[in-house]
This record gives C-alpha cells, sequence and structure tokens, in this order.
C-alpha cells in the first residue's frame, strides 16, 4: 500500500494563498488507510485552512469531496460540477491521484496536500513502515521474505555489513538490521546455504523510467 | 480590563455522560453556580469527540475548547479518555501550525459525583480564556 | 416474571447491589432504609482521584443507584424499621414501621422552593438528603422544623407548587410477605472519642477520616478547622478502632490505609508543598493496581511505622505528636498542624436488636455471623442471608460483590427448595 | 422522509424555572425555528396528566421528533423515552435539554439563564431533527456457560450455575479437579480442612447433571460474540465443538521464584511456600523434622493478598505439628482479609515470633543452617540473628503460562502485572473488556480464598442474569457501516475496546456486532473514512450541535 504524509501546513497555505474557493478531494483508497488523505482527513485539513485564512485576516471557502480511487480517470469524472466551482484544486490524494485530476481537469491548478511516501504496511495503529522499494527487481525470494534494498540502511545484499550491533543497525540503532533478521528466518527454514551466495550489486540505472507495464489480453 | 465592554469567553465543553454531564447535575443540585458561557455538548464518551469536532467549534466562534472526561483509569470504555487526549494533543497541534495558542484546547478530568470540582473546572477555564483573549479565529463581523 | 420477594433490609451500597441482582432476574424485592434516602454512608463521600482515578469507587454509589431508579421491580421503603420478623424461608411475615416523611416523594419534583422559604435556623428543616438522593425528594426533619415545634408554620406546605407536603401523617404500619431477606445494615465508624487521648473532639484540629470524607464533598477541599488555612502538615493515624482488642476490635477495618493514602494524595494534589506523615501498624497495601500506588505515595507521603499513643494541643494550629520511633529506639515529639484519625468500622449498635428480631447469631466482634465458613452469606436462619459491611469490614466494590453474592445466594436457595 | 415536524415541550417545575429563565421569551424564539410546529409550556411534565397532554399534541399535530426541555435526564430520561413510544414514535426520536439542573438552578442571572437556556433548547432541536430511527429486538441465546479452570474457584462457578439451573462445561487442563487447593495443608482461618472442602465440592460438581467436567482439557479455538459463542475444546486427541451464551475465566496462578531479585539460590533448606506445602501434605518426604523454621516474605513488593495467609497458615500447621520454633519476617502483614488479625494473634499466642523489617534481611547459609540476620525494630534496631533449619520463602504469583494464549484467542486485554484486565476495574469488575467473558478468582487479581469464592459466585451470576432468560435485547444497528465508504483498513476494529466490530470479508465491510458493541463512539471518531454513524451521536448532529456557539 502507498503510505503518504500531510504537507506542514505553511506549504500548503503557500500553495493556495491567491484563491477564495478551493475544492478539497480526498481518496478512499491507499491514504483513507494511512491516514492521510480519507474523508475525515479532508475535513480536518478543510476545517484548519479555512481558519488559518481566518487569522491571517482572510476568508477560504472550500468544498470537499472523496473518490474511491484518484488515479482512475473515471473515479476523477465525478468531481466536474464541484470543480467548476472552484479556483483551485487541493489533493489529498498520493502524486498519482493529484496527476489524474491534473490530467483530467487541466484549466484548474492542482495541489498536492500530501508527500508521497513509500510502500508499506501497518505496524500498529497509527504507524507505517516502508518494507519495499518497488525496485522492479524482486529479491525477497532469498531472503526469507525481508527487503534488504528498503529495510537494509545501506542497501546491501550481501549482508550484514559488520556493524551490526546485538540484531540492531549501526546507522540507526532504533531499527533492526535487516540482515540479522534475514539470518534468523532463513535459520528458521533451514535455508542458510542461501547467505553464502554472493550477489553481483543491481544496476539501478538501468531501469526505465516511467515504467510501463502492459499485461496481457485477458 | 480597561477596554469597557468586558470579554465573555465562549468555550465549547464535550462532556462524557459518564463522568461531567452527571457531575453538572450534581454542582446544580447543590447550587454551585459556574459561568453559564459554558456550551456543554453531552457525548457517550470522550473517545467520541474527533479533531474535527474541535476545529469546527472554533469555526463556529468558540475561545476555547474543553473535553470533559473521566479519570485516567475510570473510563467505561477502557480508554476512550486516552483517546480523547490524544485527539487534544493533535487539535493543539494543528492550532499550533495556524498560529493559534494550543492552550485553547485541553482535556480536564472529574467524577460523576464530583459537582464542586466541576464548577471549579468551569471557572479555571474561564479564568484562562479570559486571559488568552478574544480568539482570532473568530469569524470576522 | 418469577413471583417472589425479597426483604432487603438496608439501603446502602451492599443492601442496593443485592435489590438490583435480584430485580434484573424478576424478583420483586422490598427495599427497607431507615434513612429518607437510599445509598447509605457511601452517598456521603467524595471523590478522591487526582489527575487519575484513585479506585475509591465512592462514584460508583449514586451510579448504582440511578439503576434502583430505573427498576420497577424494587420498591423502596424509606424511613423504615422492621418491628417483627417470623415465619420462615418461602414464607416470612415482616412488620415493619414507617416513619413520617412529610413530602410526598411521588409529587416532590425536589424543585427547592420550600427549602428556599423554610425560616429554621440554622439548618433548614426541609432539606434533601444528598444531591443523589434516592428518593429523589426533600424530607422534614422533625427537630428542626417549627412547625413541630409549637410555631403556627405552614410556610412550606402552602408554598410547594406540587402540594406535595403533608404535616398530618403519623407512623405507618407495613405487612410484607417476603420469600426470603437479606440484611446488609452497614455499620458504625468507630467512635473516636473512645480513644480519648487522641484528642478528639477536644482539639478543633484533630479530625476522622470520616469528618475528612464530609469535608471533601460539600466543599471540595479541606482547611484548618481552627484557622480556615490550608494544613501544611498533617499526620494520619492509622488503626484507631481497630485491630485493637483492648476495645474489643480484634480485627482489621480494611479500607482505613488505603482512605488514609488516597486522602494523603488528594491533598497533596490540591497543595502540593503540604507534608503528610502516615503513622501505621501494618500497611495494607493489596487489591488490584493498590500496590502501583502505594509505591507512588511513598515518594511523596512519609511513612512512620508505630501507632502514635497521645496528642496534646500546645495552640489551636498546633498538635504535638507522641509516638515511639522505632528507628531511633525512642520517644519522639512532632508538632503537625492536622491530624486525621483513620477509624475504622464496627459493627452496628442496633445488630444485637436486629439479631433478636431475626433470630440470627452474631460474631466474636458483634457482625452478624454466617452459618458455614465456605458460605459467607448465609447466616444461622435458612432464608436469611448477609451481605456487605454488616457482616464485616468490606470497601466499596466489595461491599457490592458482596451484596451480588447475597443475592445469588437467595435465588439458588429458593430454586433449591422449588419455593 | 417525511416532512420534519419537531415538538417542543418545556417543563417549568411548578413556576420555578420561569423565575431565572424567560420562558415566554424562548417559546416565541423557538416558534420561529424550521421545523419546530409546536412549542409549549407545561407546570410539570412528571405527572401523569402532564405526560398523558405531551402524548395528545403529539399525536394531534403529527410531531415526529420531540424535544423536552426540563430536568436532568437522569431523572425521566427513560420514561419520557417511554412516553414517546407510547405516542407512536421510536424512543430514540427524543432530545432533553437539561434546563433546570444544568441551567435555571446554577445561573442566577435571569438574562444569561435565558440565554443558555435557549441554547441548550436550540442544540436538542438541532440534533433531534438529524436523528435516525433506532430498533429494538430480542435476540436469542444459547443458555450454556463454558468454565475454563477447574480450580475451587472454577468449580464454585459451576456449582453455583449448575444451581441455578444454567448447563455448564467445566474445563481443566490437568487430570484432576481441585487446583492450587489439592496442594493446601490447612485454610486457615476457614475451620475447614481444604480435603472436607474439596471433597464436597467434587460431590456437587459430579453429582450435578448441569455439569459436564472435562479435564485433561483445553480451549482450542473460541468465535462468535455473547450469547452465542462457539469454542472447539480439546480433550486428548478428540475434539469437541460446543454453543456458549458465555464464557468465565477461572485459570488461576502460577508461583515462581525469583533467585535473581531474591539474592539467593533454593536448596534443600531454603524452599518455597509451594514446596513447603508439598512437603506438609506428605509427610513421608520431611526426612528431619525441622527445630526451626523461618518464614520471609515482600521480598519485592509484590503487596499480594496471597503471601500472608498462606504463611500464618502453614506457620501454624508447623507450630502444631512439629512443636518447631518458628520466625517470620516481612515488612508489612496484609491482614485486611476475613479472620486474618484474628488468625496473626493466635499465631502469635501458639509463640510464632513475628520480625518486621525495614530492610530486608541477610540470608547466610552454614553448616546445613540458614542464619538470618535481621534489624529488629521492636528492640531498639538491635541486630538478631536467628538460626533456622528450614527457611521458606515467598514466591512471586504470575499469571499462568498459557495467559497470552487464551488472552490472543479470546481476544481479552492483560491489565498491570499481566493479570487480565476487566473492563472497568471497579465499575463491572468480573466483566472482561468483551461482552459476554468474565473472569473468577484469582486469573485477574490475587484475592484470597474468601474473595475468590465471592468473586467466583458474582461472575457466575452475572453470567445468569446476561443469558438465563434465552434472550437478549439489542439495539439494531445503533451504529453501522457504509460499506461503500469502508476501505477495510481495520483502523475500527483496532481501536474498539470491545472487541465489538468484525471484517466481512464477503460484503467487504467493517461490521459492528450488535450484542458486544457497548456505544463508546470511539470507532466512528477514528474512522479515516467517515464510514461509520453512531445513530444516536452522528457527526452530523455534533457539527450541527456546535452551530449555536
Amino acid at each position: 500500500m502507498i503510505i503518504a504524509e500531510r504537507k506542514p501546513l505553511e506549504d500548503i497555505k503557500q500553495m493556495i494563498a491567491q484563491y477564495k474557493k478551493i475544492l478539497l478531494v480526498g481518496c478512499g483508497t491507499c491514504v483513507t488507510v494511512c491516514w492521510a488523505g480519507g474523508e475525515k482527513e479532508v475535513g480536518i485539513l478543510a476545517s484548519q485552512l479555512r481558519l488559518a485564512f481566518r487569522r491571517d485576516g482572510g476568508e477560504l471557502e472550500t468544498l470537499e469531496a472523496t473518490v474511491e480511487r484518484q488515479c482512475e480517470k473515471e473515479m476523477v469524472e465525478e468531481l466536474k460540477d464541484k470543480i467548476q466551482q472552484v479556483e483551485a484544486v487541493l489533493s489529498l490524494g498520493c502524486g498519482a491521484g493529484v496527476q489524474t485530476i491534473a490530467d483530467r481537469f487541466e484549466e484548474t491548478p492542482v495541489y498536492p496536500a500530501l508527500n508521497t511516501k513509500f510502500v508499506g504496511m501497518p505496524e500498529r495503529e497509527g504507524l507505517w513502515i516502508e518494507n519495499c522499494g518497488a525496485c522492479g527487481d524482486c529479491f525477497l525470494d532469498r531472503t526469507g521474505g525481508i527487503c534488504p534494498i528498503v529495510r537494509c540502511a545501506k542497501g546491501l545484499l550481501n549482508g550484514p555489513c559488520g556493524g551490526t550491533n546485538k540484531g540492531k543497525c549501526e546507522v540507526d540503532p532504533e531499527k533492526d538490521c535487516a540482515w540479522t533478521l534475514i539470518y534468523r528466518r532463513l535459520e528458521k527454514q533451514g535455508r542458510l546455504d542461501l547467505m553464502r551466495k554472493y550477489y553481483p550489486p543491481r544496476n539501478f540505472q538501468a531501469v526505465v523510467r516511467p515504467g510501463k507495464i502492459e499485461a496481457q489480453r485477458v | 480590563m480597561t477596554t469597557g465592554v468586558e470579554f465573555l469567553p465562549c468555550i465549547v465543553a464535550f462532556c462524557c455522560v459518564h463522568s461531567a454531564y452527571q457531575a453538572a447535575d450534581a454542582a446544580g443540585r447543590m447550587r454551585i453556580p459556574y459561568p453559564e458561557n459554558i456550551i456543554m455538548v453531552h457525548i457517550p464518551c470522550a473517545g467520541r469527540v474527533d479533531t474535527l469536532h474541535i476545529l469546527r467549534a472554533f469555526e463556529n466562534g468558540a475561545d476555547g475548547v474543553v473535553i470533559l472526561a473521566c479519570h485516567e483509569g475510570a473510563c467505561h470504555h477502557i480508554l476512550g479518555n486516552i483517546r480523547a487526549k490524544e485527539r487534544v494533543e493533535r487539535a493543539n497541534a494543528l492550532l499550533r501550525e495556524i498560529g493559534v495558542d494550543g492552550r485553547r484546547v485541553e482535556m480536564r478530568t472529574c467524577a460523576p459525583n464530583d459537582g464542586s470540582r466541576f464548577a471549579r473546572v468551569c471557572h479555571e477555564l474561564e479564568e484562562k480564556i479570559k486571559e488568552l483573549g478574544p480568539s482570532p479565529l473568530r469569524k470576522h463581523a | 416474571m418469577v413471583n417472589k420477594s425479597v426483604l432487603v433490609l438496608g439501603g446502602g451500597i451492599a443492601g442496593v447491589a443485592s435489590s438490583l441482582r435480584l430485580a434484573v432476574n424478576g424478583f420483586k424485592v422490598y427495599l427497607v432504609e431507615r434513612e429518607p434516602t437510599i445509598g447509605g454512608a457511601a452517598l456521603f463521600f467524595c471523590c478522591k482521584a487526582t489527575e487519575a482515578c484513585n479506585q475509591c469507587s465512592v462514584c460508583l454509589v449514586p451510579e448504582k443507584i440511578a439503576e434502583v431508579k430505573a427498576q420497577p421491580q424494587i420498591s423502596l421503603l424509606t424511613n423504615s424499621q422492621v418491628a417483627e420478623i417470623s415465619g420462615q424461608v418461602g414464607d416470612f411475615s415482616v412488620r415493619l414501621i414507617q416513619r413520617p416523611r412529610f413530602v410526598d416523594p411521588e409529587k416532590c419534583t425536589a424543585c427547592g422552593v420550600c427549602a428556599e422559604l423554610c425560616p429554621s435556623q440554622p439548618n433548614k428543616a426541609i432539606y434533601l438528603p444528598s444531591p443523589q438522593a434516592l428518593p429523589y425528594a426533600y424530607a422534614i426533619d422533625k427537630n428542626n422544623c417549627l412547625h413541630f415545634n409549637g410555631v403556627e408554620c405552614n410556610i412550606c406546605s402552602q408554598e410547594c407548587p406540587f402540594g406535595a407536603i403533608d404535616f398530618d401523617r403519623s407512623p405507618e404500619k407495613i405487612e410484607l410477605s417476603v420469600d426470603a431477606i437479606i440484611i446488609a445494615t452497614g455499620f458504625d465508624v468507630f467512635n473516636a472519642k473512645e480513644k480519648g487521648c487522641l484528642g478528639y473532639g477536644r482539639y478543633t484540629n484533630v479530625l476522622t477520616g470520616l469528618d475528612l470524607e464530609r469535608k471533601f464533598s460539600t466543599q471540595g477541599s479541606i482547611t484548618l478547622p481552627s484557622s480556615g488555612k490550608a494544613p501544611q502538615n498533617v499526620a494520619f493515624i492509622q488503626c484507631v478502632g481497630s485491630r485493637d482488642v483492648h476495645i474489643g476490635n480484634g480485627y482489621c477495618s480494611q479500607i482505613c490505609c488505603k482512605y488514609a493514602m488516597r486522602f494523603a494524595k488528594l491533598l497533596q494534589y490540591q497543595h502540593p508543598e503540604t507534608k503528610i506523615t502516615i503513622f501505621y501498624m501494618d500497611l495494607q497495601t493489596a487489591g488490584k493496581g493498590f500496590g502501583e500506588f502505594y509505591q507512588q505515595c511513598k515518594e511523596t507521603i512519609r511513612f512512620v511505622r508505630g501507632i502514635p499513643v497521645e496528642i496534646s494541643e500546645i495552640s489551636p494550629d498546633e498538635l504535638e505528636v507522641k509516638y515511639e520511633d522505632f528507628i531511633e529506639g525512642k520517644v519522639a515529639k512532632e508538632i503537625f498542624d492536622l491530624v486525621i484519625l483513620s477509624v475504622g468500622i464496627t459493627p452496628r449498635k442496633d445488630s444485637s436488636n436486629i439479631a433478636r428480631i431475626l433470630g440470627i447469631n452474631l460474631g466474636e466482634w458483634g457482625f452478624f455471623d454466617t452459618q458455614d465458613h465456605l458460605d459467607s452469606t448465609e447466616t444461622n436462619v435458612e432464608g436469611i442471608f448477609v451481605a456487605g459491611t454488616c457482616h464485616g469490614p468490606k470497601d466499596i466494590p466489595e461491599s457490592i460483590a458482596h451484596g451480588a453474592q447475597a443475592a445469588s445466594k437467595v435465588i439458588q436457595t429458593l430454586a433449591a427448595r422449588g419455593i | 422522509m417525511d416532512e420534519v415536524k419537531i415538538g417542543v415541550f418545556i417543563c417549568n417545575c411548578g413556576d420555578t424555572i420561569s423565575k431565572s429563565v424567560d420562558l415566554l421569551d424562548i417559546r416565541a424564539r423557538l416558534e420561529k425555528l424550521a421545523d419546530v410546529a409546536l412549542v409549549s409550556i407545561g407546570h410539570d411534565l412528571c405527572s401523569p396528566q402532564a405526560q398523558q397532554a405531551i402524548r395528545k399534541d403529539i399525536i394531534d399535530n403529527g410531531i415526529n421528533r420531540v424535544v423536552i426541555a426540563a430536568c436532568s435526564p437522569q431523572l425521566y430520561g427513560d420514561a419520557l423515552a417511554n412516553l414517546v413510544e407510547k405516542a407512536g414514535l421510536n424512543r430514540h426520536l427524543l432530545s432533553v435539554a437539561n434546563i433546570r439542573e444544568q441551567c435555571s438552578w446554577v445561573h442566577p442571572d435571569k438574562d444569561k439563564a435565558t440565554k443558555k437556556a435557549m441554547v441548550q433548547i436550540r442544540m436538542a432541536v438541532d440534533k433531534v431533527r438529524l436523528q435516525d430511527v433506532v430498533e429494538q429486538a430480542e435476540v436469542e441465546v444459547y443458555k450454556d456457560v463454558l468454565v475454563i479452570g477447574g480450580g475451587i474457584v472454577g468449580m464454585e462457578v459451576a456449582i453455583e450455575l449448575s444451581n441455578l439451573n444454567l448447563r455448564t462445561t467445566l474445563i481443566e487442563k490437568e487430570a484432576n479437579l481441585g487446583g492450587r487447593l489439592k496442594q493446601f495443608a490447612a485454610l486457615y482461618p476457614l475451620q475447614v480442612t481444604p480435603e472436607e472442602m474439596l471433597t464436597s465440592r467434587l460431590k456437587q460438581v459430579t453429582g450435578s447433571e448441569n455439569i459436564d467436567a472435562l479435564t485433561s482439557a483445553g480451549l482450542k479455538d473460541l468465535s462468535g460474540e455473547v450469547g452465542n459463542f462457539t469454542a472447539k475444546i480439546r480433550k486428548g486427541n478428540e475434539e469437541i465443538s460446543r454453543n456458549f451464551g458465555a464464557i468465565i475465566l477461572a485459570t488461576g496462578y502460577e508461583t515462581l521464584f525469583l533467585d535473581k531479585v531474591y539474592g539467593f539460590e533454593l536448596g534443600d533448606n531454603i524452599i518455597t511456600q509451594s514446596q513447603l506445602e508439598g512437603m506438609l501434605k506428605s509427610p513421608g518426604e520431611i526426612k528431619k523434622i525441622p527445630q526451626s523454621v523461618g518464614f520471609v516474605f515482600d521480598i519485592c513488593d509484590e503487596h499480594s493478598r496471597i503471601s500472608t495467609p498462606s504463611t500464618l497458615r502453614n506457620a501454624l500447621v508447623i507450630k502444631e505439628r512439629f512443636g518447631s520454633e518458628v520466625y517470620v519476617l516481612c515488612r508489612n502483614l496484609q491482614v485486611d482479609g476475613a479472620g486474618l488479625e484474628k488468625l496473626y494473634q493466635d499465631v502469635r499466642n501458639k509463640g510464632v515470633i513475628f520480625f518486621k523489617f525495614e530492610r530486608f534481611p541477610k540470608v547466610l547459609r552454614e553448616n546445613g543452617k540458614i542464619n538470618i540476620q535481621v534489624e529488629d525494630l521492636s528492640m531498639a534496631r538491635e541486630q538478631v540473628m536467628l538460626s533456622c533449619d528450614l527457611l521458606v520463602v515467598e514466591e512471586k504469583v504470575v499469571p499462568h503460562q498459557d495467559f497470552a494464549t487464551l488472552e490472543s484467542m479470546l481476544n481479552i486485554g492483560l491489565g498491570p502485572r499481566d493479570f487480565y484486565q476487566e473492563d472497568n476495574v471497579h465499575l463491572y469488575p468480573t466483566s472482561s473488556t468483551k461482552s459476554g467473558i468474565f473472569f473468577a478468582g484469582n486469573c485477574h487479581q490475587d484475592l484470597d480464598l474468601g474473595r475468590a469464592l465471592t468473586d467466583a459466585s458474582n461472575a457466575a451470576s452475572e453470567a445468569y442474569q446476561l443469558i438465563s432468560s434465552g434472550k437478549m435485547r439489542v439495539e439494531v444497528e445503533r451504529v453501522v457501516v457504509d460499506p461503500d465508504k469502508c476501505a477495510l483498513c481495520l483502523t475500527c476494529l483496532r481501536f474498539c475496546p470491545h472487541d465489538a466490530i468484525r471484517i466481512d470479508y464477503e460484503k467487504k465491510t467493517a461490521h459492528i456486532l450488535d450484542l458486544a458493541c457497548q456505544g463508546c463512539g470511539i470507532c466512528a471518531a477514528v474512522c479515516p473514512a467517515k464510514a461509520i454513524k453512531f445513530k444516536d451521536w452522528s457527526d452530523d448532529q455534533i457539527l450541527a450541535e456546535l452551530e449555536v456557539v
């Protein structure tokens, strides 16, 4: 799931400073789940912006909407009527959502209210951890299902680095050493032999941007 | 004050029906007066209050917001008061982002049978908001 | 609906708990209370929370009372006492005497007009027994009332908007027939004057735990009776009237260590600079979460092992407490401005009378005795059960638990006998 | 939806409220509000005549929402809801403004009080306008109870339930019932012996048709909710599946010796209370009768209700049986239980010597003897050296090892010291956080035997009260999830304090269990998709109420 986080209010305020009436658009998928851009957060941000404008002696009018998935053209279509009433759109979707709205409604400026951070999972309520780097060449078969590319601070494919300290990372002692976790996991599965193998460095420059996937016809 | 017109703060108090609402009743029965400009919104548990409710109270012109909850360890829903406290902290932070004194939102506790404490808390809240002055978030006239 | 009825004698928290448990299960309950309101002793206690709840459980009393109000199966008989009981399990005949309240609780809405106008001084003769009272209605104190003391005063009865006041009521006899009886007559607080050396009643700044309860529940704080100032150096003396065979109380009252520590914390919460010393024999710190609370108390409260033997008043604000300092091995004297005697629980003075009417046994210290030590609610008379502090010292949650247990035993006994 | 017609009924409480609140002014202002069809002021709304009149007004005027401005709903709330119901409306279509206790009685200034009363009534009007109907229903529930743990407490629970005519399945992981009671050498201050108690209880358990006692059995899986739990029980190789209306946990406790904390190790002549109990139980194990025995407790601030009674009990047994010198060393005696002070006095009169220490005594092993150096506070801080053949030390009372498994299977919380967490410690002392699951005895707090039996009785009668009629009344869909909005984020599930939310993977939505829901509204507050509506306190209602500011 895509994990995002709200931008500081100051940044958002600056983006929309010149407008009197805006539409805030939430997304009902990933960012709802990570508490960054669902209907609740849209309401809170709208309220906070109105208050902030008032604090500065101005007044801001807001409309609110939350669509099922902002990254779908068809789904942002339903914003049409509302967008006609406003000067700008503030999207609480991930980067894909912002761009979908911007593509569909080219005349209206669309601003991001969130920073899209990473692909991750919830550890407990309110805490999300990055565990996939979307590198395009999955390595998890060799590491017991633990990704060293994001979860090792150094992104090592042949770990651990030697800086491991009682299972913690030398770069950030708060974090677990990914390669210690990998060792433990493989040990449980009796697959420690995988650790002996050497893996050549990956060439991330060879990754083609923008990525593109075409599925076979169903 | 020298301004002539006395500032009468408007305070929104979210009152848990298990504690503050009953404490207010107790204060009434004991005829203990407290400021009348405290608007009591009753709620089933402090945990029902959403950050949005707090912000909207300010939008509507409140000078201060308080959640009056059960004492820590006495919540009928175990953690409702702790949740409320978290939301008060978030509302504090959101207000500070706007440039408003976060002290305008707070959480206080009282027991259902403690009418005198309820009245005392109301007086303290009024005093505090009076000190902070009118909310800069009030609608412009 | 079950076609059975139970008499619950005593409307304190244990009796209320028994009544509720029975009523919810379909029993008809006659809840008999001597005072004009149910709730018992704990109704007049105070909340001892600081920022956190310190689990004194006093707030359970109004909560339970509210449940009684919502329970049509419970008939409240306040101002009432038992005069006679006969019969056996499944068929007890009870005769009660109900003293007049002079205010009809069905009509009174507790609007308070009467008390506003009542000319009695210094205390109003018509009063609401407690803000949480049930029935939620005023009552007239005959001793204070001018009408009953030779004066032509009818102000309240004339002015009551609901015509609820009637002076011409006389005591009524009530006859009931019930299947079982629960006795929950509660306790008396130890009379601290019996320990004359501690100066209660002689020195203004010597108070009891009960006095603290009353002061906190009405005023929300405490001041020195002598000067009205906030106390600065307070001593609590534990085991006053408890664990003392010389005065006939060879048992631990179980509540005093807890209330003393809670009060001590409450005092320091309101005035953090207050110095507090607790003189004790053994600290009773067991109970869920209480050990942790005691650890917190140790940080700001001084605990001294040894019960003081004598207090003398040097000036109204200075009380000299004489105690045996075990650590130094000598007699020490120290000055406090307020001394709280942690008085304990004693059997009610009228318990022998009740025991006689009901034919049940009293235990060694004067509490009602139970038949079998495995069952702490069954008396020697089948169909008569005890609940709460009339059976021995208990705190509020334990009284509630015991009350519910007695109710459960009633249900089981009647079921077993096919009554 | 039909046109909203709100009727506002104001009580003057015998013309007392109008002394501090201008009710006529309020009526005039209320009549101008949208949807308000009727405003009436009564002398005393609690009288039966007035209630008749209100009912008539509601019916005659086609009122479909009711606001009552009167005294605290704590006093007449239920009666008023019944009144509304009798007038043919759903009982939730009522909002009460408390203009007596919370206004006229506390605000002497008439202008200000009038202003506040107006605010209160307007809030009630705005709230009731958006109120949804909530129906009530009766749900069938199973009348069987599962009791986990076959110690004295579990047996007591089963017996009481059996006396109350409920069927019980009692499961015990060991091969025999009785639990720790089997080890006790005496039950002082009770007059009965452990054997007598155990025999009488076993007789009742085995003699009851209502009790199915399964030994060497354990809970394997639990699903469902209050009234309708399904438990898979493993007994040997068998697996039994049964339905229960309620579950009572009576899993007791374990004791542990913590040598690291205590600073010495166990050995031949340093033993724990439970080892001592084992020895007293089978006298053959005692090779040599000890001439002197020491007991030490209060080692690590346990504040346990168990140490004092067991020490006094065993000290007395040793004194009576062997006539040994007995010393008891502790900080505080926990005598706050029935008969314990008396027992302490008796034990002392029998010649057992007590030392109360401030600092933990030194324990030295010398030539097969244990020497204890302790400060005798009653003798002016004199150091005393006690020589013992046997030293008996306290153990720490801990939850069972399998607590955590049960906890995760039942989805109930653990509290301080890892014992089970009650719903609200003093409010519902035997209820778990989850409706229909109860605790009895030492699995949720440490209790002496008398208290544990009272606790057992209570848990049994709580369960009885809940399910004995075979039906439960429930408010249907008081809290609902909008499946279109639900993002299946699990936030509500993780926040619900009563484990009342499940995910319906077929319908792709969170789902609130009506029987288990206790109506706190935390889920509605945390839902990031605003998919959850608490019908009595919806966001719309709360925001509408805030409009009056």
